[in-house]
């Protein structure tokens, strides 16, 4: 696995080691000398090629080229893998409730509990909501001008990032969603509708930043786990 | 959409004139033209108008059910064929004639680009045909962080199906008063102990159940929650027939 | 992205550009600026390692380092993957109204689903959108300020990662395409009363880049929920 030092890579080697290249960052598994021959017409070609990608992915690279016994990978330096060692994110797919939820909050927002509740016809499990605040896509807007003055929930510029929309106008409306074939079948039952269009005119309407309906949002925190005063919210 | 018809092959053997292949009127007065091997921008638009009409024409012929789309391009063009023939045009006419076939040459050579553009498109080096991606992926680890995820399709998915039951009649008019099984269950709990003996389920309705579906919905919720209160061995249930009355009894007043 | 040419890449830069590269040689996805952000201490900063990295993977090499509209991720070299035998997945071929209908939204995007069919001069068969949108290549891209507040559409960042484009202006006859006037949208044919007011650019052809057309939706975006519009599509 040498190079003869008085001669240059020739333009075959060249080749190679760039399909060798390509092919070890596109596999999935080390890659052994036998299925890289299929790219090499002789082993000491093999081998000059291995000894050019060596040499392109040294120390000023963040990887480095390993051989694993016979077979050879890329693999992130220690030292990098180190600074990159921060959290390990593992994605799991929000749940069927989750999406439904978040898809109700979004198109009928400001929305209350038990008006998602109405919407889905089943009882809303505690965690789900949790997830969602968790996400950072729902957020508290206020409280509905009703008897029990019911928080409502919308939804937060995160969702829209998260989203790749640009605001919940983007969200595409029922003749959108008929039109596209994600409504099966028939009419729409009237009143809930199209995203943007509240159903009640709601405290929150004269809330005009997200501060107050934080502000307001912690005072019902408070409501509930202290004794406290009635009228800590507004 | 599009065309209904003839999407069998098989099933008339002698049809010639076929408007499956093409999407659309446009499409078709393209294909029309490519025939010709004519330069789009120097087309003759009489021609070419004359050879859809009878093109469609023969399409009737054979009974082919032509959609509106085609249609509609057919009366357009045989207005524009009107006007092309008249013997004498005043100058009025003729700049209408202009700006019609200049209309018709525009939109020929815009599907014409998308078309070609398509190609194009799908010729691009794409991913997992020409650029393949990292074959081992890292994740960078010390912790565990959840991440939910979720895609913009999953999203309107979740809300179509949910407006699609609703519409399917099944969930209705959420405001009125609709019993849960597990307030009817409760209220069952509460009341039957204190009723002696077999009693038809009906009775234990609650009150004030004027509209048709309130009712339904009523009887199946305390229904449900009855079948539920038998399982867990409170109440006995008894029915002499199909469709008859249903008997329902605290078993807890039973034993006292 | 440039480096001042009388300075040579400092250790600073020199470390993050290895980190880049690791982190964006390890994920299968483009990995985003904010993602990035994360390791180096100033845009600036970040811009120059991403320079130095570019320059290591220049046409020596078997990948490619692309950008994908502001993000960034390794491919292989189309050239090299000609002569790979690397397993291709399965892919169920797009419709000929497909094809049409995605090329239509990446040429004239922002589009409405009406000047679609204008174009093709048929209407759109359900299931037409809804498949590209599940293929993630569409998305919503705001509403036209016209009668009905159409939805509008355009294409991804996943459309561009699956093409190899780094934007919109790099899609194959864009230049030529524009300067024929060939994207002009707009109905032409159908209605027999006015053919010649039919070929008068619509609302929208006056809005030449899409900033505009996003000032614009921010604007409504304010009007409607009293928030300002942040920066989330981009």
């Amino acid at each position: 696995m040498s190079q003869p030092d008085d001669k240059l890579p020739d333009d075959k080697v060249i080749e190679t080691a760039r399909i060798l290249e390509a092919l070890i960052f596109a596999s999935a598994k080390p890659v052994s000398r036998r299925e890289m021959m299929v790219y090499a017409a002789e082993e000491s070609e093999l081998d000059a090629a291995l000894q050019l990608i060596a040499d392109r992915y040294g120390p000023e690279s963040g990887l480095e080229f390993c051989r694993i016994d016979r077979d050879w990978a890329f693999r992130t330096r220690p030292d990098v893998a180190a600074r990159l060692n921060l959290e390990k994110p593992v994605e799991r797919p929000l749940s069927r409730a989750g999406l439904e939820v978040l898809a109700i909050i979004a198109y009928h927002q400001p929305v209350t509990r038990a008006e998602i509740e109405e919407i889905r016809g089943i009882s809303l499990s505690r965690g789900t909501l949790d997830i969602l605040l968790e996400l950072g896509w729902i957020k508290p807007r206020g409280r509905r001008r009703t008897p029990g003055r019911p928080l409502t929930w919308g939804t937060s510029p995160a969702f829209l990032d998260y989203f790749g929309l640009s605001g919940i106008d983007d969200l595409p409306g029922m003749e959108d969603l008929r039109a596209s074939g994600l409504l099966r079948k028939g009419q729409i039952l009237g009143g809930l509708g199209e995203p943007g269009e509240a159903a009640e005119p709601d405290d929150e309407t004269d809330l005009p930043s997200d501060e107050e309906a934080w502000l307001d949002f912690e005072a019902e925190a408070e409501e509930e786990t202290g004794e406290g005063g009635r009228d800590a919210g507004l | 959409m599009g065309i209904d018809s003839g999407t069998d092959p098989g099933a008339e053997p002698g049809l010639f004139v076929n408007l499956d292949g093409f999407e659309g009127p446009i499409d078709l007065l393209l294909s029309l033209a490519r025939e010709q091997k004519l330069d789009l921008t120097k087309i003759a638009i009489l021609p070419l108008a004359e050879q859809y009409l009878a093109y469609i024409e023969s399409a009737r012929e054979v009974n082919l059910e032509i959609a509106a789309d085609y249609l509609v391009m057919a009366a357009w063009l045989a207005y524009l064929k009107s006007r092309l023939l008249l013997p004498d045009p005043a100058a009025e006419v003729s700049e209408e004639i202009i700006d019609m076939s200049d209309a018709l040459r525009f939109q020929l050579l815009r599907l014409e680009a998308m078309q070609q553009a398509s190609k194009r498109l799908m010729d691009l080096p794409r991913l997992g045909r020409s650029r393949f991606v990292r074959g081992a992926p890292q994740a960078f680890a010390r912790t565990e962080k959840i991440e939910w995820t979720a895609s913009l399709y999953e999203l309107l998915q979740a809300y179509g199906d949910m407006r699609s039951q609703e519409a399917a009649g099944t969930l209705t008019i959420a405001a009125t008063r609709l019993y849960s099984v597990q307030e009817a269950a409760e209220r069952l709990r509460r009341i039957l102990p204190r009723a002696p003996g077999w009693a038809d389920l009906a009775s234990f309705l609650p009150p004030g159940l004027e509209q048709p579906l309130d009712a339904r919905s009523a009887m199946a919720s305390h229904f449900t929650a009855a079948l539920e209160l038998v399982k867990e061995g409170v109440i006995g249930l008894r029915q002499n027939r199909a469709y008859d009355t249903v008997y329902i009894r605290s078993r807890i007043s039973e034993t006292e």
